[in-house]
């Protein structure tokens, strides 16, 4: 997800983040605005817009009965797919999913499956036979920075967002949730970390760690992602970030 | 989820959803909408919810893509695995493959591409809900947004599909129209110079029914090719009159 | 399907049209020789081999017993598809069916399936579960040409020619066919119109537009091709054409 | 569709269509039925209904497949939907992709592929009907196609495929024979040189009984190259007479 | 399967060749040491890693229930796939099985099949129902030349390790096995025939033939391979070297 | 093949193949024992079997994918159809385009990319056979394939996976734990420099359990990094041995 920027332009990024400050005024733990609109779909059962600045992404939520997989034969089934639209960025391209997508993808589906955050096991229609399957589809249509934590955002926004009598052959109460993952990118510059990376701060940074926290501060997920590495303690203070902003964002769901 | 017909479509000559034959669904057009993108639109059109992304006129990769007189317009038309009542499975299909191709020769004779020889043009056209006629309007946008990206423009393109329900000639077809209809032609139009660039259809038309299915068509682009040249001042004027 | 031809050919051949001539001394509504020859390939239900002068395209009908689409429980299926053979031509490739092979293939099946000409209701076996599925498989031999027009001429022949006896499981007693649609693809070069354009006149035409028509003379499907336009008046000029050469056409079938 | 094995396939010497065990079936080769094609052939060996095509030699793209001393021969064989009793799905599957690999190392022999360094030549094999012994008439369909377009050839390559049913030895399995013989064995071969340029075989032979089908497969062969060559010159003699 | 090498190395092999000599010293007739470890996968049914001098080929065989082909009923699957793992060789390369693979699978699922060696009619469960599939998964780890002999040899070895009481649902008292195929790959250089070439060898060559016989030296399989020929009578020699040096083979299985 | 869970995966503080919780399961690597790679390695740890292979650097074809200033690492994780209980498909799916991806970015920080202009390193890793750890114990080797390779680094990368069964957070998951336990997380690190080059993790940790985690992690590869040197000293000290 790499693009090419100018080294002048690193080059002053990092003298920013050595300062504790960044391009656009924010602090280093500070996120862009945040803006979640709900149903904007409406032949999705459950949908959301985010945007985090100019970054944007839409989740749609369909509910389709399915056969649940032979080693869980009572628990409704999880997909979540990740388009990077060729629009949203000139760096992606038509095709079937890349690595990009796909780790986009499967980190959100951590972030969801883990926190358990979804009942599946109510999801079960006929033991063995029939189950829902949710799928998730995650699409990017503006990327100006940190893809993960908006999918999140908005996949469990969308999730939280479904109105299950719309759906035929539903008989439960209600869609069950019970948690509110939230994840939170942690980028490094030069040793600074800092959260909610614009684009360019991205493509400055060479390592990310998105820690995915519950209310409770417990840690439901982690990614690690580009080619630098971190230290021990850099660890630790990812891991305050997370709870911190993620509180922050929760509010928001 | 497949609903039975209505056992009418066109009831005291009003439609479904109380138009009457000749009328356009609520339309509104809104251009220059993402960031990334050197130019964009988003429309709705009753239920249809669609954006279109410029990317361009810009060198083609790979070189041996390129033409040596001649930028190559390319355009990808693709919906939302959630745009529609079944989940779609993500990527092309046949529909899609021939919708891009046939919005790409809609588009064509508008741009000058001898004018950007070896680069490429792509137009990125996203149903994120369908609801029938969602190609005319994904051309509209399309043109909404290449002119948003500031691409030179003989004339915009402006689409609409027109029909027949009940044995009737009606404009903009509506999804059940389109389901339980007798015909579907969707056009598109450069407004300016009346010229067709998209025809396709579908279904038995008479003669005389087709002659009349293309004078509705040239009704309803005139109001599309409105609200388009509303969307671009309302995106350019404010910083036109700013420089001032 | 575009192939470059030489500017000074081309130029010469809209001169020729200016003055309504055409390089093999046709008039510009006249099709070059048409041969049907049907029953070419015994192990298809139906098949047939049409030439329209050196464009060759065979046509193999298959009846196989598939289940129905949910949405339509009583109704048989059409598939068609078009193989753009790399024999028939320089510019063919190998490889899955590309832009132009979909176009034809999706023409060719708006052409059988709005015309009606097969009473899908009545290849229904058991409502929801059984139906035959009738595939023609369009097989481009040698482009030359107007492969549109042509592949609409021998998938209806093909059609015609199906010995339902033959079909293991067969009962009803005959395949039940009800209409000829016939397609007519006009080009337009610098303004002037033509039927049935050789590879060089398709080559040098900036636009075409394919009416197929019923006997009634009523339109059954239509397609704009190619990166130009028409004017109102000449899509009527295109109907007529249509029209007249259609029922010619017909004649043959 | 599948029929039931009959009890015997060889009655008192003569095979289900009658034929003796070293008996072809009827052949017909046509050179020369394409238009665009440089050159062609259509062959029919019993129900078998094949077309070979071959375009080249012609500059190879994209160039990274050119070869710097040597001209590239490409084959393919493949089958129409409609050429087997089930349909088949169009594209090519793992036996065709094996069967275009032994039939291109089948022509290579003969081939003069320094003389066209950096070139390509393609051979398109299309089985229309298939009924056994497809991959040996479509190289000898091939092979005329490739002397129609004037490709220089050290010889031509005749393929025949023998067998075994009932415990004998016979020439040129039909569909019957591929599908309930004991023994299959497609050779390909030279006939001037004597040089067989294709062999595989599956099922059950004796060496004795592999010595016995080379007789066959060599005595098949020579009737194979006459009708080869009278297509050759049913093409060529007229315009040579002309040329007179 | 051809890599370039030097042309003063192949004309130093070809003049070795034409002395009855080899680079390493061995015979014409000779193989390269064979090593044949069987069990080396726990999560196969059965397994086996077979080396010929550095060429290292590892096969396992997975047993699973599955749909006969409505043509054989009562009859078992066969199902054998090739990897050219592209940490086998510089010149293999990521991907679906190219015509190599294809070639290498098809001529080891020919040899394994018309030898009957599997009785596929005991792994039949219930008539037109459920049948064992048998998966033989060929896993070419180091290619040093003779890939289709390794891979036959690994192949027969394998099967003969499975220990049928471990799969879930068998009921036979054993795996139903009749015959040890063997294959044996005859290539010519410059006229001269050897088995079991290294790659220099067999990338000097210019043909090869496979011959696959039995116990009584009947042949079930045959694959003639590369861009040259073979006269009559070399075809004589290649059946008596398969004989001879299959018989040799098969003591060691 | 679904197994059922057992009643507890810790008892007295012993695990199901009675180790503790901070023990790792037995260790071995062997360094260079493929031909044809420029290095490789072979690692077993419990039940998993996997190969590792290295090529490179070299010169990257297609040219179009080379980098002008740097050598790109390319790594591609795999598992064998037989590596696991259920046969896979073989072929690259989501997981494994995944788990290709952090092994990339989990050796790229010890690779000196700058000094191999245009060049790629090419990785393989083979799962032959599945005990979980897959990915780790494939960074494991892989590293060692690299040094094997002769390729310059700064550091080895040494993986494991850490989790947490019945409550207690354990080193080094065998299947059943990391089926049934609580939570995975697979790290990788350079042993001199205690850099982290992998983290990833799934199901639930405190913040107090995560550094518990981290504690195990760092504890478990200090014995890994041994066991690697002992390998590479295993092939190499014979070699330099004799040269003294």
């Amino acid at each position: 997800m790499k693009e090419l920027i100018a080294s002048v332009k690193k080059e002053y990024l990092v003298d920013l983040a050595m300062q504790g400050k960044r391009v656009d005024g924010r602090a280093l733990d500070q996120y862009r605005e945040v803006s979640i609109e709900r149903g904007v779909i409406g032949t999705a059962q459950g949908s959301a817009l985010v945007k985090l600045g100019n970054t944007q992404v839409m989740v749609g939520v369909k509910l389709e009965k399915g056969e649940p997989f032979p080693d869980t034969p009572t628990s409704g089934i999880l997909v979540v797919n990740a388009e990077l639209l060729p629009l949203a960025s000139p760096t992606f391209e038509p095709g079937p999913p890349n690595e990009n997508a796909i780790e986009l993808a499967r980190v959100v589906d951590r972030t969801i499956r883990e926190s358990q955050m979804i009942d599946l096991e109510k999801l079960c229609i006929k033991e063995g036979e029939e189950v829902w399957a949710v799928f998730i589809d995650i699409y990017v249509l503006d990327h100006d920075g940190n893809l993960i934590d908006a999918s999140v955002l908005a996949s469990v926004a969308a999730l939280y967002d479904v109105k299950p009598p719309a759906v035929e052959g539903w008989t439960l109460p209600e869609f069950p949730l019970r948690a509110k993952p939230v994840a939170v990118t942690v980028v490094k510059l030069n040793g600074v970390m800092m959260v909610d990376a614009g684009l360019e701060e991205e493509n400055t940074a060479d390592v990310r760690l998105t820690i995915s926290t519950l209310e409770n501060g417990n840690i439901c997920a982690m990614q690690k992602g580009g080619s630098g590495f971190f230290q021990r303690e850099e660890l630790e203070k990812a891991y305050e970030l997370a709870r911190k902003c993620g509180e922050e964002l929760r509010k928001k769901l | 989820m497949a609903e039975a017909k209505p056992e009418k479509l066109l009831v005291d000559g009003r439609r479904l959803d109380g138009r009457r034959p000749d009328e356009l669904r609520p339309l509104r057009i809104k251009a220059g909408i993402l960031k990334r993108a050197d130019g964009s639109a988003y429309i709705e059109l009753g239920k249809n919810k669609i954006l279109a992304a410029v990317y361009g006129p810009k060198e083609m990769h790979p070189r041996h893509l390129q033409q040596a007189d001649v930028a190559v317009l390319r355009c990808r038309y693709n919906m939302a695995p959630f745009s529609v009542e079944e989940r779609k499975r993500p990527g092309p299909d046949r529909r899609s493959m021939e919708i891009s191709k046939v919005i790409r020769e809609a588009l064509e004779p508008v741009l000058f591409l001898h004018l950007y020889p070896r680069a490429v043009i792509d137009v990125f056209i996203e149903i994120l809900q369908a609801d029938a006629g969602t190609r005319t309007a994904g051309i509209t946008a399309a043109s909404v947004a290449l002119a948003d990206a500031g691409v030179p423009m003989r004339d915009l393109v402006a689409g609409i599909s027109v029909g027949k329900v009940d044995g009737t000639v009606v404009l903009d077809l509506m999804k059940e129209e389109d389901q339980w209809g007798e015909a579907d032609m969707p056009v598109a139009v450069m407004p300016r110079r009346k010229c067709i660039t998209l025809l396709q259809m579908d279904g038995n038309f008479t003669p005389q029914e087709f002659r009349q299915a293309l004078d509705l068509a040239f009704k309803g682009v005139e109001q599309i090719y409105e609200a388009q040249k509303e969307a671009l001042k309302e995106k350019y004027l404010p910083s036109l009159e700013e420089g001032r």
